[in-house]
């Protein structure tokens, strides 16, 4: 029997747990399976457990474990810092610069702020998907109270310039986030370094477990809680702690703080292959994001005259899984609000794939790719209208 | 979203009718690039009966399939035959389509009645062809 | 060696997941690991596997599949609940009726919304915690956009006439919302004989897994997300879904359908007879909540004359595990909210233990209780100034 | 809330000094049922120093393991000495309370100089006691 080779390049998406997080994990689910508030000793045990996974999450980041508020997703963190920080915070002003590019759980909590009074600014990336520092300084005024700027992006793995705009809002005196969901894990993070304020961040991201995620607040900062009416994290945000999803954040924490030198520069090796490799065998392919400042693992390129969401079910079918920017692939039936703000042709952006290389990505991982890959970009080339009227086109040329 | 009927994903995968037509009786293309869906449709036309339909697709699996379905059904068929072929036609005869994709089906129909549509013009008589009115994406929200 | 008994009796803080459960969860972590969004094979495996998780929590409570959001905690659901709908319906009226024994998760989110322009009538309860009808239908004016009351109090174990509340709101248009969130497992819910808009749920109550809850709201009933920014849920609720968590709840669910007519019956029997079998063994007992409409599992008593931390404390010690309503064992330092609205003395709710049983509950476990709890109770009260006072009174009388 | 030093578990689990002094010659007793804690402290002084202390108390794990502490501290001590020791001094000596309870280590120092005070109105002197002044719960946020 022939055994077809199973290649996830969609870690930008969600990662397995490593075996070690669910290893962490299993004793809470039955054995020691007490509420964090209660004073006994199932209580304790379990309180003791959520407490060591925040020392070790705040240790990724080089935050102090009092700085760690646990939420259930990157989703709800963002929702968290940006809401929370903005209400608790409005004495100052009501302005809230975010960028184009960040992801819908920054973008839409903005609009809502909006609906109910805010002033927002949105920062145009350049064509590589960077942010400039100096329009961020310009967009600051007195009224603004928060700034958000993803650490890196997510679809184009651009890595923003987090550091100069730390700066800045330090000496403006303006509250700073970053969402570093897409990031922590697989580039070093360190809150100190950066300056920020807030940084929100997703265990199964980077081999945790799904249901765990974490916002940094910088010591002394106000935040208003959203999920309210529980003493759990510091009366910041109410639930019943999951306490086994939690262990297993700290235990990817742990094992990310250890491994992330060898995963960067085993993974850039192989996506530098990937990214070489298609570039040799496919014509009219475009990189998308910025050549050298982006996350190892992440290959964003657009195959022009072909449609992305049929490229990824032929991929499918050959086992190798990936993403796409293409309107079809989206549930809003929009192709990528990133790909169209860094100015990626429409059509282009239709035909674009997100592949995302991960610790167990092997270089026949990449091999494999790099034979299934042409002849279905090919045949369905031969299938398109665009690119019949391209051929005829060159040939009258 | 709904997954693909077993059906689709037969077409998609091997579809039928791919191609061009040379000195066809009629093309019609239809759909735009930016909403990631163009469709081309060809006819052969012989004694007002159907003899081939070939297509090229730009599009998702089911632009593709649908492509492969209307091509299967109008063959065969008399013009005025095909112009009652629906997408809801098309949709049923691949076993349904999820619902945010009932717009593929829809693109197959105007692409169908695009390339009658020019078969009339090339024969210099009045098309009676009427374009459904319904063509956009049902925008879902994000 | 002698092997001490433990007997966890706090099943309303929190349950251990059933064995099956997290059989269920396991394959879900590594090997199922997708993200239910994407379109190749191991996303729609991760979106089959919650939608299956989906139906069964329906059948649960008798709703149908897309009735059902899920969220990570019964704190989660509840505020969704009440801001969500308050929010999206708000064209109808401004006013919300609640009940005082609410949980904090409904307190609180109605606080903010009563800071935010609400105008809040909150009902009190009788000396049983039972809340009236005939109130409830008393408060609701042509302002009334959403009544919110709880299925049964998790502290006092009182089950309220929702279905008699819920003939009342249909009638009158307006919003029904219930925390079942101590009732489900543990009492038969069904949506539609209670008839109810909105329903909260929470799988670590009953035998599910930390991390997984679900809000119920009735088709066409419009409510405003709070975790924006996502596609899951319908729009609803954004975060890339708790898979293993989610599967765990519809397994839970799916196990309670089962068995909850013997759940209920073993459990409450057992009840009976740690509360007779307390009555008969220590003076100055006091039963809090109603006699026979309450949860199968629930004990709330007062001891007078002691305290309900010093209690708990040394029932640990003998690997007995209860909560308390005592104003040291919560973080507010504030004895039981529920207990004073009831009219308990506040010195007697110092003396509380809520004891709550659950379905690996023998009648050994309640020997052993019967046998330990009596000497602490007395071993305190002769270390206490108010049993000294009370004693001295009563000879000299 | 943080846990309860091993020094707080074994005062709890085997506290010193409880009971009760017939004829006295100071007693106080401090706080309310209703905030959960009320300490009563007796002592027996004989030519001014402290022979013998009890205690009576109905409270927490750290209530209680404060009264022991305090009982303890006392004995042997003078008044002028006694009248020194103060809560810090009483949570120091059991390894640290937990912040939500070092309110009941100052309700230790106040049962203490509520009994000297007691003992000086029994003694017709007038009292030097000074009565600390922080003595409520800090309540945290629910
Ligand atoms: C940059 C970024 N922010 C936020 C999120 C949302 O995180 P979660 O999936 O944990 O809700 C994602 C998820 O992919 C992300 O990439
Ligand atoms: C009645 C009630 N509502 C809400 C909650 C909160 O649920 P969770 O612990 O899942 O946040 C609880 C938890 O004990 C509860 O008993």
């Amino acid at each position: 029997m022939l055994i077809m080779r199973k290649v996830y390049l969609d870690h930008a998406a969600t990662t397995p747990a490593h075996p070690k997080v669910v290893e962490a994990m299993l004793p809470y689910f039955t054995g020691k399976f007490g509420n964090p508030s209660n004073l006994h000793d199932p209580g304790r045990e379990a309180k003791n457990a959520v407490e060591d996974a925040r020392a070790k999450t705040a240790a990724l980041i080089n935050a102090r474990p009092e700085e760690i508020f646990f939420t259930s997703s990157g989703t709800e963190s963002n929702n968290f810092a940006i809401k929370g920080l903005a209400q608790a915070n409005s004495q100052k002003g009501n302005h809230i610069i975010v960028s184009q590019v960040e992801h819908f759980s920054v973008l839409h909590p903005v609009k809502t702020l909006e609906k109910a009074g805010f002033k927002v600014t949105s920062i145009s990336p350049d064509k590589e998907g960077f942010i400039d520092p100096a329009e961020v300084a310009k967009a600051i005024t007195k009224e603004t109270v928060l700034v958000s700027i993803m650490h890196s992006n997510n679809e184009i793995g651009t890595l923003q310039p987090i550091e100069e705009i730390g700066k800045i809002t330090r000496e403006k005196g303006v509250l700073f986030h970053t969402d570093a969901v897409a990031s922590v894990g697989w580039v070093p993070v360190d809150v100190a370094a950066l300056g920020v304020d807030a940084l929100s961040l997703s265990a199964h991201q980077f081999y945790g477990p799904k249901g765990a995620a974490a916002l940094f607040v910088r010591k002394g900062v106000r935040i208003k809680p959203q999920i309210e009416g529980g003493v759990q994290e510091d009366g910041r945000r109410g639930g019943t702690e999951n306490v086994p999803a939690l262990v297993g954040l700290g235990k990817a924490a742990e094992i990310a703080a250890v491994d992330l030198p060898a995963r960067m520069k085993q993974i850039s090796s192989l996506r530098d292959k990937l990214l070489t490799g298609m570039g040799e065998r496919i014509p009219d392919m475009i990189v998308n994001g910025h050549p050298t400042r982006r996350l190892p693992n992440n290959v964003n390129v657009s195959f022009l005259y072909v449609e992305g969401e049929s490229m990824l079910l032929f991929l499918n079918m050959d086992g190798i899984y990936v993403s796409s920017g293409s309107a079809c692939t989206s549930r809003s039936l929009k192709s990528s609000h990133v790909l169209s703000c860094i100015g990626t042709d429409a059509a282009a952006a239709n035909g674009t794939l997100l592949m995302t290389l991960g610790t167990g990505t092997s270089g026949e991982d990449i091999d494999y790719v790099l034979e299934k890959l042409p002849p279905i970009v090919q045949r369905l080339r031969e299938m398109s209208p665009l690119y019949e009227d391209v051929v005829k086109k060159r040939k009258t040329s | 979203m709904e997954q693909y009927s077993s059906k689709v994903m037969e077409h998609f995968a091997q579809p039928h009718n791919v191609g061009e037509i040379e000195n066809a009786d009629g093309v019609g293309t239809v759909g735009n690039p930016v909403c990631g869906d163009v469709m081309r449709l060809y006819i052969k036309v012989d004694n007002n009966t159907i003899t081939d339909a070939k297509f090229k697709t730009f599009g998702c699996g089911a632009a593709i399939a649908t492509s492969s379905m209307v091509t299967d059904l109008v063959k065969g068929k008399t013009i005025d035959e095909a112009l009652q072929i629906s997408n809801a036609a098309v949709a049923e005869a691949l076993g349904g389509l999820p619902k945010v994709k009932m717009h593929c089906s829809v693109l197959a129909e105007e692409a169908l009645k695009s390339a009658l549509d020019d078969y009339y013009k090339k024969k210099g008589i009045p098309s009676p062809v009427k374009m459904p009115a319904e063509s956009g994406h049902e925008h879902e929200m994000e």
